[in-house]
């Protein structure tokens, strides 16, 4: 009974921290891009609030808690609310099957630094990432302006037809390993890392990677240029920062997935595990964001024809030379 | 392996040219070659190998292709020195017709389509040599029937070819009929297919006397249709409508000799059937040599006389085969497809040269055509039989066998068809190649390309009949047949057929060459003949006006009424009143909105649920 | 305790709505939606039938209706579209062409 | 006792959101609840202890399906139906007859039916040991291999079909 109990309160605390870690990190993760992109525009981004723009977050937190809370006349009120909860409700589902580090003690008890290690994990992933397109299409759709729809409809192509190259490129990974237990998959790189093995996968899932979390140069749903601002063009307030929150969250689970999946995830020589961990996955949200002021947006077209054209055939031959060499 | 491989290739050939490479002509040509001497150097090894131990026992192959209980139909190569010495013939002179045709069909529009055409004419025959069984061979046959055809008819624009071509095949349908009641038959009594299990059955005498000579006669039946004996020879001088190379290889090296190679190979039926069946078969041959020879003396066009030629070879062989000489008729075969070859090769390549098939329109042509002229006098020496060339051999080896077999009627009779050879052949070379200059324009010799193959085909005509000599060891007929034949009375026959060749010769050369006897003069005095001759004892006249016309004719006003009456007004008119009937009420129902039909079929789901369930 | 047979039953039900959907519904893509359900019903039969026969067959056809699942709804609604392009309507009983 | 629960649940809920999905006037919301219906259809796929398939179900049904027909309401710009024009009327009183009756009779034969199938090796314990993934992917690529590449080949042909099909041709 005890035991029972335990498991249960376990996993009711690392569901809370994980909820936690993943609701806060964007927190300095905004901070932090625009730091970046202040350096890399040779100016020195937030300054004023707090130390070098710390509590810039805080500020625009609060901003947007007292913002008017605008539902245009002519939305559909219901889906209009729902949507950015939907959107952000995925990528908190994805992490029930990441995890975090090996075995921990805690408490007189041996616990694994995740929720639940599934033997079908990353497709349970890739199927639970692949609903994070509701929110977007449904924002789009329930705000009933041209600009949202557009921006939905295009949005919404473009995650579907970079979650197949995504799903692809794992495959090479999958067959190294012979599974998809994200668990087994880290473990056997305590050697050498998948990225050796799978270059070519490795650059399809972060190309397509950056597409599945829309940042530039694939944020073509957001396009202000051309489409006001996508799918949340009508949004303001805490809906809106509930769909900036998706944004940064599906970042950080892309970055944790090419650790886990082609960078050893926490194997590491001298330091601790998640110290590795945090560190690997920071520098890929760092790339993630260098790319956002370094690369320009491509056309729309463009972005479908990279999907279709170049992706999918590479994720392919990807597939094909790793059984060839399997074999 | 390899084996299946001679049946591959040809196959493979012909399918690429027709779906892939048809709009390339050379290409198409070069495969169509490629394909068949590839064919000549795989049958090498077997050559070879039972040309060191003729005695050896046949190879055979092969996989099952249908078996159900009562029925066992096998796929399967039979590799014996038989079919080897047919395999040699049919890829080598194959491949030289080949060569040659690339020369001679230089231009045409339709030369892929022909090189297709040849390859599966290659690919039946090749079929029809290996085949191990009797439906294999049938399957084969029939191919070979759809080749000709398509061959024949290849100037299909042309009616004379087109209907040539249905006159050919239509012919060959007939004798195919019995032949296939005739593997019919000997299914029956011995159930099965396989040639060797058969000949091991009737050996053993397990098959009644009756029966085996019905299957000799049936089987017999489709030798007729495919070699062109009397009566259903009437195709074969039409099938020179075709190209001239066509007719070279149908001539000599594949279709007629299928049936001479089908009675070799069921050779063991005419011993085991009463003697009536050969003496029909050998009786039927030697009609139709003289025949042929007869009728050859009035022709005018060249591909017409070298095709009654080819007749009156193809009643030597079967007259052969019915006498119970295989080997020979195996080695007239043989010889008979160089020189033929050889013949039509060159008379193609005057073709070529002057564009008209008429003889009178030619003469003197040696001076322009020096290897043409004398190659072709090569093959006609060969045909003729004159010692040493290869014809003078093989039609000896006849001549004995019938000698030996005691049928003086036939004996004679052969021996009045080699005069008769002697005369057209001699009258054709003095004619075409000597004498007065009667042809238009600037004839010139042909290209490498076609003379080449003449050459090589002029060699083996002249001396390929050393394989028969008496003292050599292996000796053909020892090669065929393990044993050597009677050769009683052998020095009196080659005395004799020289002879009488000779006087043929020289009677020829007295009335063409010196002008001794004016030919008009000989056609004048004998008019009714001269006529009777020409037209071909007016057979075809009697297939056209009695078969075609009363019987053909009555048959299709008969079926033509009960097309028309009953099945047309009746069954077909009235299935669709009855049907536009129905489908007038049942319009009503077809409403064209899917939800109804839905509906409707979960209705029907619904009540046939109920009967399941309370019924 | 649960059977065989409650997921039958609840298959069946899930069955008769979706064909209900089709059979009510005059808008095609509803028709189409239902016609999902109706697949999902008998694929709940199918791995029900697997689970408690201990059979692997029914969840490899279970793979095999999703799969043609997917290409019918991919071919349906590029046909729809075609046909909404040319006829600006969406409801069923109007797309009767075929009547003639 | 946890597993009835679950089931009465998932299976309820899977029935309301069915319902809710054919009688809804709006096609987005139509969509959303055939979500709904799919999402307890993949958990009911847990509870028969076939992981694979609830991932699966939610990834193409899920993921792909309805994501597909959102899209096509959303291109064709389909808006809330009237309420008086959503059902077919003619058709009405025939369906109320037929449904219960389908219901009733395939329910009947659901639960009385004898079943005479034998019990196959793929017991719970012998999935548990082996894997019920790895079982499954094993006949899928001995047994019923052919049907797989049958149908693999039928989803590139219907792609194909579906991309030609909506191929706006030329400037005709």
């Amino acid at each position: 009974m005890l035991d029972l109990f335990m498991t249960i309160f376990f996993m009711i605390i690392k569901v809370i921290g994980i909820t936690l870690i993943l609701l806060l990190l964007p927190v300095p993760l905004t901070w932090l891009e625009r730091k970046v992109a202040g350096h890399i525009q040779q100016r020195l981004g937030p300054m004023r609030v707090g130390w070098h723009g710390l509590l810039q977050p805080i500020a625009d937190g609060i901003k947007l808690l007292t913002k008017e809370d605008n539902i245009p006349i002519y939305a559909d009120k219901t889906l209009f609310k729902l949507a950015p909860i939907i959107s952000l409700i995925p990528p908190f589902l994805v992490f029930v099957a990441v995890p975090f580090g090996e075995d921990v003690t805690l408490f007189g008890r041996k616990t694994g630094l995740y929720i639940s290690d599934m033997n079908i994990g990353l497709l349970y992933i890739f199927a639970v990432a692949g609903l994070e397109v509701y929110g977007v299409i449904l924002g789009g759709w329930a705000s009933n302006s041209k600009y949202a729809l557009l921006g939905g409809l295009r949005c919404c192509a473009q995650l579907i037809s970079y979650e197949i190259p995504l799903g692809f490129s794992v495959m090479g990974v999958i067959m190294l390993t012979g599974s998809m237990s994200l668990l087994d998959i880290v473990e056997a790189q305590s050697q050498i890392w998948n990225v050796v093995y799978q270059p070519i996968g490795f650059f399809v899932f972060l190309v397509a990677g950056i597409a599945e979390a829309q940042r530039i140069p694939f944020d073509l749903a957001e396009a202000e240029g051309d489409l006001g601002s996508g799918y949340h063009t009508e949004y303001s307030g805490m809906r809106f920062a509930f769909f900036m929150l998706t944004e940064y969250i599906v970042m950080l689970t892309v970055s944790v997935l090419i650790v886990l999946l082609f960078f050893g995830g926490w194997n590491g020589p001298f330091l601790p595990p998640i110290v590795w961990f945090i560190l690997k996955v920071g520098f890929f949200v760092y790339l993630f964001m260098w790319f956002r002021f370094t690369f320009p947006r491509y056309r729309y077209d463009q972005l479908m024809s990279i999907g279709w054209k170049v992706l999918l055939p590479l994720s392919l031959a990807n597939i094909l030379i790793t059984g060839i060499f399997l074999a | 392996m390899s084996i299946w491989l001679l049946l591959l290739i040809p196959l493979i050939a012909t399918t690429t040219i027709t779906l892939i490479t048809r709009r390339h002509k050379d290409l198409s040509s070069y495969i169509s070659i490629g394909a068949v001497v590839l064919c000549f150097i795989i049958s090498i090894k077997p050559i070879l190998y039972f040309l060191r131990n003729p005695h050896a026992e046949p190879l055979e192959q092969s996989f099952t292709w249908l078996n159900i209980p009562g029925l066992y139909v096998e796929i399967g190569t039979l590799l014996d020195p038989l079919s080897v010495l047919m395999l040699f013939i049919v890829t080598f002179v194959g491949s030289l017709i080949h060569i040659y045709s690339r020369g001679y069909m230089h231009g045409d529009p339709g030369y892929s389509r022909f090189f297709a055409c040849l390859s599966l004419f290659i690919f039946a025959m090749l079929g029809i040599v290996l085949a191990n069984n009797f439906i294999q061979m049938f399957i084969f046959w029939e191919l070979v029937g759809l080749a000709s055809y398509l061959l024949i008819g290849y100037y299909f624009e042309k009616p004379s070819a087109a209907d040539a071509a249905k006159k050919a095949f239509l012919v060959n349908r007939v004798g195919d009929f019995g032949f296939i009641l005739g593997i019919f038959v000997i299914f029956y009594a011995t159930g099965t297919f396989n040639f060797l299990a058969i000949e091991k059955q009737i050996e053993a005498g397990n098959v009644g006397d009756w029966t085996l000579l019905l299957a000799a006669l049936l089987i017999f039946c489709g030798v007729v249709g495919k070699s062109a004996q009397f009566p259903l020879h009437v195709w074969l001088p039409d099938a020179m409508e075709g190209p001239t190379p066509v007719s070279a290889l149908i001539h000599a090296a594949t279709m007629v000799a299928a049936g001479v190679y089908l009675l070799a190979r069921t050779a063991f039926l005419y011993h085991a059937a009463p003697p009536e069946a050969a003496m029909v078969v050998a009786y039927i041959g030697g009609f139709t040599a003289l025949l042929a020879a007869t009728i050859a003396l009035a022709q005018s066009d060249i591909k017409r006389v070298i095709a009654y030629s080819t007749l009156a070879s193809l009643g030597y062989m079967v007259m052969a085969m019915g006498v119970g000489g295989v080997s020979a008729g195996m080695l007239y075969l043989t010889t008979h497809a160089f020189f033929k070859a050889l013949l039509f090769l060159a008379a193609g390549s005057v073709i070529h040269a002057l564009h008209t098939n008429d003889i009178w329109k030619m003469g003197g042509l040696y001076r322009k055509m020096k290897i043409t002229g004398s190659t072709f006098g090569i093959g006609a020496l060969a045909m003729i039989g004159v010692f040493p060339f290869s014809g003078f051999f093989a039609k000896d080896e006849i001549l004995v066998a019938t000698l030996a077999s005691g049928n003086y009627v036939l004996f004679i009779g052969g021996i009045i068809t080699a005069f008769l050879i002697a005369i057209f052949m001699s009258k054709l070379v003095f004619v075409t190649f000597f004498g007065e200059e009667r042809y238009e324009g600037h004839p010139h010799e042909s290209p490498p390309v076609m003379t080449v193959p003449l050459i090589i085909l002029a060699f083996f005509a002249a001396v390929s009949g050393f394989v028969a000599l008496p003292g050599l060891e292996p000796n053909f007929s020892t090669y065929i047949d393990g044993h050597v034949e009677g050769g009683e009375g052998g020095h009196f026959v080659a005395i004799l057929s020289t002879l009488v060749v000779l006087a043929g010769i020289l009677v020829a050369w007295l009335i063409y060459q010196r002008g001794f006897v004016r030919a008009e003069v000989i056609a004048n005095h004998c008019h009714p003949l001269y006529r009777v001759l020409e037209n071909r004892f007016y057979i075809d006249d009697f297939y056209d006006r009695v078969i075609v016309e009363r019987i053909y004719n009555g048959i299709g006003r008969a079926f033509n009424f009960t097309e028309i009456h009953i099945i047309i007004g009746f069954f077909v008119n009235g299935s669709a009143f009855i049907t536009r009937e129905i489908g007038k009420a049942l319009r009503l129902l077809t409403t064209g909105r899917l939800q109804e039909y839905a509906l409707l079929m979960v209705g029907g789901v619904v009540i046939l649920l109920f009967f399941f369930i309370f019924g | 305790m649960i059977t065989l047979y409650h997921y039958l039953v609840l298959s069946c039900i899930l069955f008769a709505i979706g064909v209900a959907g089709v059979l009510l519904r005059r808008n095609i893509l509803i028709v189409l939606m239902s016609l999902e359900l109706v697949f999902n019903s008998v694929n709940i039969s199918l791995a029900a039938f697997s689970h408690f026969l201990q059979s692997m067959a029914g969840k490899v056809f279970v793979v095999f209706t999703i799969t043609v699942a997917a290409a019918e709804v991919a071919v349906g609604l590029a046909i729809l579209v075609v046909i909404f392009r040319q006829k600006k309507t969406v409801y069923v009983e109007d797309l009767s062409e075929m009547r003639h | 006792m946890v597993e009835a629960i679950a089931f009465y649940v998932f299976g309820g809920l899977s029935v309301l959101t069915a319902l809710l999905v054919i009688f809804q006037r709006d096609p987005v919301r139509s969509a959303i609840y055939l979500v709904a219906c799919f999402i307890q259809v993949a958990a009911l796929f847990v509870l028969l202890r076939s992981p694979f398939l609830a991932a699966v179900q939610v990834f193409v049904y899920v993921g792909a399906v309805v994501v597909l027909f959102l899209f096509v309401i959303m291109v064709l710009e389909l808006k809330k139906e009237r309420f008086s024009e959503y059902i077919h009327r003619g058709q009405r009183p025939w369906a109320l007859f037929i449904i219960p009756a389908l219901i009733g009779e395939v329910g009947y034969l659901a639960v009385k039916g004898k079943s005479k199938a034998s019990l196959g090796p793929y017991s719970e314990e012998f999935l548990v040991k082996q894997g019920s993934t790895e079982s499954l992917g094993k006949v899928l690529f001995t047994k019923y291999i052919f049907p797989f590449e049958v149908v693999s080949l039928l989803l590139l042909v219907a792609l194909m079909g579906a991309i030609i099909l909506t191929m706006k041709r030329g400037k005709e």
